[in-house]
């Protein structure tokens, strides 16, 4: 793990425009599914990317890996600027930066045999010209999968197989940075801990970097360095996984970490006292004013509406803490809930 | 609404006037000569023929052709004959090479009879063909589903105007159990009834279709999870197919029902013609064998609002059966 | 009128009675009553082809001549006498007084003939109605011959855009019409016995709406008028049979059914079944029918001659004569008849130009080689052919193409070109058969410089009035040619002309003779056409419709005979 | 596995047989017409084109029946082997069904691809154009332009009989082809809309595949399904419109044999000489309901939920 | 079948006081044939549900919870699907009932919560009329009546103006609403069954825990039975009394729910535990089980779970491969069944764990 920057996103926003009809009216509005979020992930290391459904993680997914278009904002990798690259001139980046999609069943082609769907990106990127079966073989193998399966089609495996396959496909470019935008949350639950196991396997061979979508917070938590935390299109919280899991500081965070059911319960730990939030999220198309979360924060006050909270380190004044604690927790709150007693707990 | 309503009007409007300018150049600019298809044959000689062009307009430049129809359809024209002028109003399809008569006389005194035997086609196509449709789809599997299917298949599959002429003839003519056609004139129950035969095997035939799609439909529906939700409730298994099965399948028929109406208000020239019903469809028929262009022109024009039009009915329409479905 | 269809021949028809052209110029009415004949119903004619309009200056067709038969009168008109067809004055007290050059005729109109409406007939109506015939939009399909003989008439517009004044015809009073010729046209009463003759009041004038109701002044009067459609005749109660001695009113009325299925209509003729029994079809009898026509159905179907004769046009420019003379022989009559879906009942062959029914009809029946007759059937001798081709320095290393347009939108004609072209090919001819389009096809054949060496226009000839003079002059004479039009045998020769010009000079009455004689001789000598058939017109009409009678003018049944039994 | 399932279905065996069994028919035509004996009175053998006016009377009625000679007896009129014109008559029938099903499926799939997967204006382009084609009144339509395409592509030269039998077969083809690929552009367009969110369309842009690659290697494979029902429904669609314009006269054109062109010349004579017609109009309802049921058969085997 | 130990001898009895029970299937076997053969969806299934408490059922997809619970409403197609065993509901049996018998205890004894609220909810009618609807259906009342009765069920499971809420469609409701609608129907007709599949599978952690303290709040208010279908431990440690561990059709283990999650005594219960990340939170690796589930047109013979279980060598003999275990109270604890061949489970996954 060097401490080289692999990929700078700095204000990074989409807005997708579109016409609604209101009354009697057609009116233009935008959907800010991605709405100015910052982060650095260095290489070999991982980043989680938690929040709830349609918080724009995997808009923020595709934006990095270039698929989509930003509206604003800028991505660095490997220190150039990819923000507005055209198809042709993504060829390099291509290679470096690769994803593993969420759903193992519409991810691979299921009209190509393993084989094609592997050796597609060799072919693409003229990589091992000649050898590319061979080398098909060795990605098989390395992600445990029987390398006689080359001419089967993904229908012929399960999810668990096919989800490996998908992971193969990343690997086979040798990228620097997987973006894996939910990879787990499609399959059996006796299945997850198969594929994680192999993630952090590869990782750790490989010295990827990884951007890990997840709703998931025991797997981001199992799985993760560090985790931003995502509402409606923002970053709420950002930090060393420590630190968010255990001193949570933004209310959003605390009411996510509070509504995962624990299954210690079941062994005699006492239920977390659960924040009841109430609503649902609301439109990325109208978001509230000011502090986003506003609409269902219990500590929501007349500022919150008014000035949007940025993203600072909590405690600004204690500076020297971060520091010391060799880490980063950022957070977006006027209310912010430091814990001290965590404090207390770091080695001086 | 409104807007989307203006917007695929404006959308509707480009495509008429697309048609419009196609047929126009297909027709007008075409390779044929009305002018020598008038020219009574043995006496046809070059200042005759330069006679009928200039009287017919077509010794003008083509876009003066084409501008004088454009206006006639928009705010009317007016047109030179014996000597005098006479108005067309708007929308103005010109007059017919051949009777000399307003091509709007010609074809919107025929149309109201081409409309009666659509729909009462189409009341007996939505009827047998939604009905048997359901029967198959509730039976599913059954030797009556087979059966149904089947017939409407064969049905289908034999030369439509084949089967039409069987019944022109034998049932109405020869057996006299249904009655011939006749004009409105001649009595409004006459005229239903003469369009009873017609109306009949036409819808007959489309029913074979609507069979089909009403059955696969209803199956689908049938396989949705609110079907099972409503079952879940404890209401009776009639209420489970019509409320929430039929309801829910025919949506996408009513679609397919409107773009039906439409291609039948414009296809029913078969028919027509082996029945002599006095439609728009036997009249550009009859046109196209004399080459009487504003004729043909019109009834091309009026098929293609006539389709755009239910495109746009049954767009709004769905809307309305659909709640789930915005206009944008 | 022209008759655009093919026609064929076999050996079945017989000979059509002589019929004539009588002229009986003191004739008065009341029509004698036919015995038997009842009053009431409405006889129903549902036929295939669709009237352009009901102007009666746009009148040329033979279907519109029989309804107007029933709602117009003219000058003249014409009664059947013992199936012959003679002209009688019908508006006019006679057949019309020739000047002395013969280029001024004058017409006495009757006293107390009524419109509709009451009102009097004017001679100033029928001058009216005569110009009228010259508007080029509102007479587009109309007889063109007041063009070529009434004095200006050339460049008349018609009193529109023309000369209100013009001279051609005149009224000078109330009863008198009199009408100034370029050149003598001594068949000028059969021409004013068409409804561009028959009177139009100008204030009642409409123009392009005139047609939707014209003012009767026949026994019958519309009723309702759909165009395109149908037509409702009902009772003229302003109809004076005393001043008509050529119609009769039995039915209560007519119901004219436009644009029919033949086949339908004539099956469930055939079955009358309820007003099927009271209507009548003139369309020609549908080949599937015969059998029932020919059998216990015979009472219910009428035939006889029409005015068309059909030829097989060759282009005597471009064909020598020992040439045409092997065409004549290799003719596959019967083949093309029987492709053509002609039926014994659609024709009868022909051996002559003009038809038995006119005045002065020669019956002979000419030789193209010894013992080969040109009596229009037979399917063709092409072993004698061959030999005649042979003679004449052809054969199969040199073969003689015969080059021609045939219509290639056209099942009928398609099909007819193939039986066509086998049996010239099988005769030693080289055939070159060019398909184009009908409406183009009718340009091509009809232009003299043409590509084709045979088969130009015209097909066949369709008199318009009964006496070869509306034969023979226009389709052998050179002014066609000259006008850069086609005849027959497209020949321009001074000898014809010179016999045409002679006889054109004689006396209605002494023409026909000499018409009869030319026919023979145009054949024998030249055979610029080979004579194929006469027309047949037919009718079929339900059990209860009594009195048919074909016109053999028309091709069509007199329907001012016809009455219904209840 | 869907054509494994064809595999087990009986119904599709069996429509498959007879349409197989038209095929055979029509590539050899000439060799079974061959198979009918001598004609006693033309002394000769009998072919699909040659008229015998002498087997037939003065009211175009045949004189002989069917026999050895003339199995389905002679044509009214022109006294052509019936039986030939039926075998020969095949012919049109499949070749334009195919012919055209072929060019309008690739017509359809590429423009639908085109618009589905690029979308912005090419979609609303195309998407306007297939609007604007269902909105035509197409029976009229195709009826008025015939004519004109055939005289367009005669050029104003002049044609033989089988000149213009060809250049009706083509124009005819060109024009079903023409009205008939806008329901599977818009299917196809639909498909690759849906195709493109997918997400291993989404891997292949993240690998980098070129975007022609994507279409033809990765969606349309996905698209075969659909195609195949589509273009299975087209087949007897066509046939049967082919059939409809050559009765009214708008198809194909002597010397040509066709079943639509039969049913049209024979169908007065239905009851008077019902040879004429029959044979046409059930091999027609034959040969167009084994094709539809295999298309319903197909579209089974492709989308099993759909089936009975 | 094997008598069960809590068995209650007077079944034909109305269920009426918490810990009666509501519900009794035994032996249930649903098989679906299809042409590729027959799908053994659920084979031999045994439970029991009680007033006043929540069962929950827990297994991975496909393992056959759905179609044994809706074999409970009589939704399957019964021209399509082979039932054998017997479903007591509150002493009616099931099995064999003619549709209206369904008809009659559909909603009024036994209600469901679907998985999916937006497609299980009409799309073309309105929230509140598919409500009344069902009230409608078992009460003679007129529509009015069971509109207000809809509203207030809105009201009770929490939808804000539910007045005005009654009055839109499906689409018109976010996630959690329609979930609760869809609990607001099922709750209309105050069943004593209420079976909640997957309630929550599709909804957001925080929509999630709501809806869960919903049900639970619900339950209390009305004592009836909760039948709970997940796949989600956590979700049953918080929330079910009871648990049934169901493994490619068939029950495996069932018991208390904490107990079991607690102490699993079958070897895939125990596995599914251990492979959960929050379970062994800092470990580099996740202990996962090997292997997936069998195709249920083609089970193993003997035990379902023997190829993937990492404890069949130590059963004596090839039982694991060819004798089914049946039912049998776990050696050493209380109030505990499970299927499976091993002598002593509880020692041996102990000492599996310590080993770690
Ligand atoms: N192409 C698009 N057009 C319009 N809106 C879009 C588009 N793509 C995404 N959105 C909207 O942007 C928001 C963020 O979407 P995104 O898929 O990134 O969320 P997510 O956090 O990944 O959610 P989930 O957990 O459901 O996958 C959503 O409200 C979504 O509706
Ligand atoms: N009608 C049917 N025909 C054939 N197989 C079926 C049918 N219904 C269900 N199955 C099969 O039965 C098995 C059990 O399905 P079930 O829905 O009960 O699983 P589940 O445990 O509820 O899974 P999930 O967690 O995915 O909802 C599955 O393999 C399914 O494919
Ligand atoms: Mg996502
Ligand atoms: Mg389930």
């Amino acid at each position: 793990m060097s401490d080289q920057t692999l990929l700078k996103v700095t204000d990074l926003q989409r807005h997708f425009p579109f016409r609604e009809v209101q009354g009697l009216r057609m009116v233009r509005a935008t959907v800010k599914a991605v709405d100015g979020i910052s982060f650095t992930v260095k290489e070999g290391q991982t980043l989680g990317l938690v929040g709830e459904s349609g918080c724009g993680k995997s808009t923020t997914s595709r934006l990095v890996t270039r698929l989509d278009e930003p509206t604003g904002g800028s991505i660095e990798f490997g220190g150039r600027d990819i923000t507005h690259l055209k198809e042709h001139e993504l060829r390099d980046i291509r290679r470096d930066v690769q994803m593993i999609f969420q759903d193992p069943y519409s991810s691979l082609n299921p009209r190509q045999t393993v084989g094609a769907i592997l050796s597609t990106p060799l072919r693409v990127h003229g990589l091992h010209q000649g050898k590319e079966k061979a080398r098909v073989q060795e990605l098989l193998e390395l992600v445990g999968l029987n390398p006689e399966h080359i001419n089967r089609y993904p229908s012929e495996f399960s999810g668990g197989q096919r989800q490996r396959i998908g992971i193969a496909r990343a690997l086979a470019v040798e990228p620097k940075l997987i973006i894996a935008d939910e990879p787990v949350s499609a399959l059996d639950v006796s299945i997850q801990a198969q594929v994680m196991n192999l993630l952090a396997k590869l990782r750790n061979e490989l010295g990827l970097a990884f951007i890990f979508v997840a709703h998931d917070l025991g797997v981001v938590r199992h799985f993760c360095d560090q985790v931003a935390v995502m509402y409606l299109g923002k970053i709420v919280e950002y930090g060393d996984k420590k630190k968010i899991y255990e001193a949570p500081e933004h209310p959003y965070t605390q009411a996510l970490l509070s509504a995962a059911p624990d299954i210690n319960v079941a062994r005699g730990i006492a239920p977390k006292e659960r924040i009841r939030l109430i609503g649902d999220v609301p439109s990325p198309i109208d978001p509230p004013s000011g502090c986003r979360f506003r609409t269902r924060c219990w500590k929501a006050q007349d500022i919150c509406a008014q000035v949007e909270p940025p993203l600072l380190s909590a405690t600004t004044e204690e500076s020297t803490r971060a520091f010391r604690e060799g880490g980063v927790h950022l957070q977006a709150c006027h209310f912010p809930e430091v814990k001290t007693d965590l404090v207390a707990e770091v080695p001086a | 609404m409104l807007t989307y309503i203006l917007r695929r009007l404006a959308l509707a409007l480009s495509v008429i006037l697309a048609t419009l300018v196609s047929a126009f150049l297909l027709f007008f600019a075409g390779p044929s000569d009305p002018a020598q298809a008038m020219c009574p044959e043995t006496r046809c000689n070059a200042t005759r023929l330069a006679a009928i062009t200039k009287s017919l307009g077509l010794d003008k430049p083509l876009t003066v052709q084409f501008f004088d129809y454009f206006r006639g359809l928009f705010v009317g024209r007016d047109f030179l004959y014996a000597g005098d002028t006479v108005h067309c109003g708007a929308p103005c399809l010109g007059f017919s090479f051949v009777t000399r008569r307003s091509v709007n006389d010609e074809l919107f005194t025929r149309f109201p009879n081409t409309v009666v035997l659509a729909l009462m086609a189409a009341v007996v196509f939505v009827t047998v063909g939604v009905t048997l449709g359901i029967i198959a789809a509730v039976r599913r599997g059954s030797a009556a589903d087979r059966g149904l299917v089947g017939a409407s298949q064969v049905l289908g599959s034999i030369p439509y105007y084949v089967l039409a002429l069987l019944v022109a003839l034998y049932p109405v003519i020869l057996w006299n159990v249904l009655p011939q056609y006749s004009a409105i004139s001649a009595g409004v129950g006459p005229y239903f009834m003469g369009m009873l035969a017609p109306a009949l095997i036409l819808g007959l035939v489309t029913s074979a279709s609507y069979v089909r799609y009403t059955r696969n439909s209803m199956i689908e529906t049938l396989s949705m999870d609110y079907i099972r939700t409503a079952r879940s409730k404890g209401i009776n298994e009639r209420t489970v197919l019509f409320k929430h099965g039929f309801r829910a399948a025919m949506s996408p028929i009513a679609t397919i029902l409107g773009l039906d109406i439409a291609a039948l208000l414009t296809g029913t020239l078969i028919t027509e013609q082996i029945f002599g019903v006095d439609g728009i469809g036997r009249r550009g028929l009859a046109a196209l064998k004399s080459f009487d262009l504003p004729v043909i022109m019109g009834t091309v024009l009026i098929g293609a609002v006539v389709v755009v039009i239910m495109n746009l009915v049954v767009d709004i329409a769905y809307s309305f059966i659909d709640p789930r479905v915005r206009l944008s | 009128a022209n008759n655009g269809t093919p026609g064929g021949t076999n050996g079945t028809g017989g000979k059509v009675d002589q019929a004539g052209a009588a002229l009986d110029p003191n004739a008065k009415g009341p029509a004698p009553e036919i015995p038997g004949a009842k009053k009431g119903g409405i006889l129903t004619v549902p036929y295939t082809s669709t009237p352009a309009n009901m102007d009666p200056s746009d009148q040329f067709y033979q279907d519109t001549a029989v309804i107007f038969s029933l709602t117009n009168r003219a000058l003249t008109t014409y009664v059947s006498r013992d199936g012959k067809q003679v002209l009688v004055p019908d508006l006019a007290t006679d057949l019309g007084k020739q000047s002395e050059d013969g280029l001024t005729w004058t017409f006495t109109l009757k006293d107390g003939i009524k419109y509709e409406d009451g009102t009097p007939v004017k001679a100033a109506d029928i001058v009216f109605a005569a110009k009228r015939s010259f508007d080029p939009d509102l007479a587009a399909n109309g007889p063109t011959y007041q063009r070529e003989f009434f004095k200006g008439g050339a460049d008349y517009q018609g009193p529109y855009k023309g000369d209100k004044n013009w001279k051609g015809v005149e009224a000078p009073d109330d009863k008198t019409v009199v009408f100034h010729l370029e050149k003598r046209f001594e068949t000028l009463p059969y021409f004013v016995s068409f409804n561009q003759f028959t009177p139009i009041p100008e204030a009642k004038d409409k123009k392009a709406d005139y047609q939707l109701h014209p003012l009767a002044t026949g026994p019958y009067m519309f009723d309702k008028y759909t165009p395109g459609t149908e037509l409702v005749l009902k009772r003229n109660p302003n109809w004076d049979p005393a001043t008509d001695p050529a119609r009769h009113n039995y039915p209560d009325g007519f119901h004219f059914k436009w644009g029919v299925d033949t086949i339908k209509t004539q099956t469930a003729i055939l079955a009358s079944n309820g007003d099927d029994a009271t209507s009548l079809n003139w369309d020609p009898i549908d080949s599937s029918l015969i059998p029932q026509i020919e059998g216990d159905k015979k009472a219910q179907f009428e035939e006889g001659p029409s005015s068309c004769v059909l030829m097989v046009n060759l282009d005597a420019r471009k064909i020598p004569l020992p040439v045409r003379k092997a065409i004549a022989v290799a003719w596959p009559f019967d083949s093309i008849h029987k492709a053509a879906g002609e039926t014994t009942h659609s024709f009868s062959p022909a051996s002559t130009i003009i038809p038995p029914q006119i005045a002065g009809h020669l019956d002979y029946t000419a030789e193209a080689a010894p013992g080969f007759k040109m009596n229009g059937q037979g399917d063709g001798n092409a072993d004698e052919a061959k030999k005649m081709l042979a003679a004449a320095g052809y054969g199969p290393d040199k073969p003689f193409e015969l080059i021609y347009y045939y219509t290639n939108d056209d099942d009928i004609a398609q099909k007819v070109n193939q039986v066509r072209k086998q049996k010239l090919e099988a005769a030693g001819f080289k055939v070159q058969d060019i398909g184009v389009p009908n409406a183009e096809r009718r340009k091509l054949v009809g232009d003299p410089k043409g590509k084709y060496n045979m088969l130009q226009s015209p097909r066949g000839w369709c008199f318009d009035w009964p006496s070869a003079d509306s034969i023979i002059p226009p389709t052998f004479g050179t002014i066609a040619l000259s006008q850069g039009g086609t005849t027959f045998g497209n020949f321009s020769d001074a000898k014809i002309d010179a016999e045409i010009k002679r006889i054109q000079q004689l006396s209605i009455t002494e023409q026909g003779p000499e018409w009869g004689k030319m026919d023979k001789w145009l054949t024998e000598n030249y055979l610029l056409a080979i004579p194929d058939n006469n027309d047949k017109g037919n009718s079929v009409f339900g059990t209860k419709v009594k009195n048919v009678h074909n016109n053999p003018n028309k091709g069509m049944p007199d329907l001012t005979d016809v009455w219904l039994d209840s | 596995m869907a054509w494994a399932r064809l595999k087990r279905d009986k119904v599709a065996i069996i429509c498959s047989v007879i349409i197989l069994l038209f095929i055979i028919v029509a590539i050899f035509a000439p060799l079974l017409v061959s198979l009918e004996a001598v004609d006693p009175i033309t002394k000769v053998k009998a072919d699909v084109g040659t008229v015998h006016t002498e087997l037939v009377d003065f009211n175009g009625l045949p004189t002989v029946g069917a026999s050895s000679a003339h199995w389905l007896g002679v044509e009214p009129r022109l006294g052509r082997d019936l039986f030939a014109r039926w075998a020969y008559g095949a012919r049109p029938s499949l070749i334009i069904g195919f012919v055209a099903a072929f060019a309008s499926t690739i017509v359809g799939v590429t423009l639908g691809l085109v618009a589905g997967y690029l979308g912005g204006l090419a979609d609303k382009i195309i998407s306007w154009v297939i609007d604007f084609f269902l909105s035509l009144p197409i029976l009229l339509l195709v009826l008025a332009v015939i004519p004109i395409m055939q005289k367009r592509l005669a050029a104003g030269g002049d044609l033989t009989p089988e000149e213009t039998s060809t250049i009706r077969f083509w124009v005819l083809i060109v024009i079903l082809v023409v009205f008939g690929w806008m329901g599977l552009a818009r299917l196809v367009r639909g498909e690759v809309k849906s195709l493109r969110e997918r997400e291993f369309v989404q891997a292949a842009r993240a690998i980098g595949v070129p975007t022609r690659s994507i279409l033809f290697r990765e969606i349309l494979p996905n698209l075969v399904g659909p195609i195949i029902v589509s273009a299975s429904i087209a087949v007897p669609a066509y046939i049967t419109y082919e059939a409809t314009l050559s009765y009214l006269g708008a198809g194909l054109v002597e010397p040509t044999a066709s079943w639509g062109r039969t049913i049209a010349d024979a169908q007065n004579l239905f009851a008077t000489y019902p040879l004429w017609l029959w044979p046409s109009v059930i091999g027609l309802s034959l040969l167009v309901l084994a094709l539809s049921l295999l298309g319903d058969s197909i579209r089974d085997a492709f989308d099993p939920t759909s089936r009975r | 079948m094997t008598a069960t130990v809590n068995t209650i001898s007077t079944q034909s009895s109305e269920a009426r006081d918490p810990g009666d029970v509501v519900l009794d299937v035994s032996d249930l076997s649903v098989a679906f044939p299809t042409e590729e053969g027959v799908v053994k969806a659920v084979s031999n299934l045994t439970y029991q549900a009680r007033l006043g408490r929540t069962l929950a059922i827990v297994g991975e997809s496909g393992s056959g919870k759905s179609v044994s619970s809706m074999a409970v409403l009589g939704l399957h197609n019964p021209k399509r699907t082979q039932i054998t065993g017997s479903i007591k509901l509150d002493g009616i049996e099931l099995v064999g009932a003619p549709a209206s018998t369904f008809q009659r205890i559909r909603s009024t004894k036994a209600a469901m919560v679907f998985q999916d609220p937006q497609s299980s909810l009409h799309p073309f009618h309105k929230v509140g009329k598919q409500i009344a609807e069902a009230y409608r259906a078992h009460h003679k009342v007129s529509k009015q009546v069971a509109l207000k009765r809809a509203v207030e069920m809105l009201d009770l499971v929490g939808i804000p103006n539910p007045q005005r809420r009654a009055n839109s469609y499906p689409h018109e409701f976010s996630g959690g609403m329609r979930q609760r609608a869809m609990i607001a129907l099922g709750l209309v007709n105050n069943p004593k069954l209420l079976i909640a599949d997957e309630p929550t599978t599709a909804l957001d952690v925080t929509v999630q825990a709501q809806i869960l303290d919903l049900v639970n709040d619900l339950q209390k208010e009305f004592g009836s039975a909760v039948i709970l279908i997940t796949h989600d431990l956590a979700v049953v440690a918080e929330t079910a009394d009871d648990i049934l561990v169901m493994y490619a059709g068939r029950g495996v283990e069932k018991g208390s729910a904490k107990e079991v999650l607690a102490q699993p005594s079958h070897p895939y219960t125990y596995g599914l535990l251990q492979s959960l990340p929050s379970h062994s939170e800092d470990l580099e690796e996740l202990r996962a089980i090997k292997g997936t589930p069998p195709s249920l047109l083609n089970l193993p013979n003997g035990c379902s779970f023997h190829p993937r279980c990492e404890f069949k060598s130590q059963v004596d003999g090839d039982a694991c491969w060819t004798v089914l275990p049946e039912w049998r109270a776990t050696l050493g604890l209380t109030n505990r069944e499970i299927r499976c061949h091993l002598a002593d489970p509880v020692a041996t996954l102990k000492h599996d764990e310590g080993e770690r």
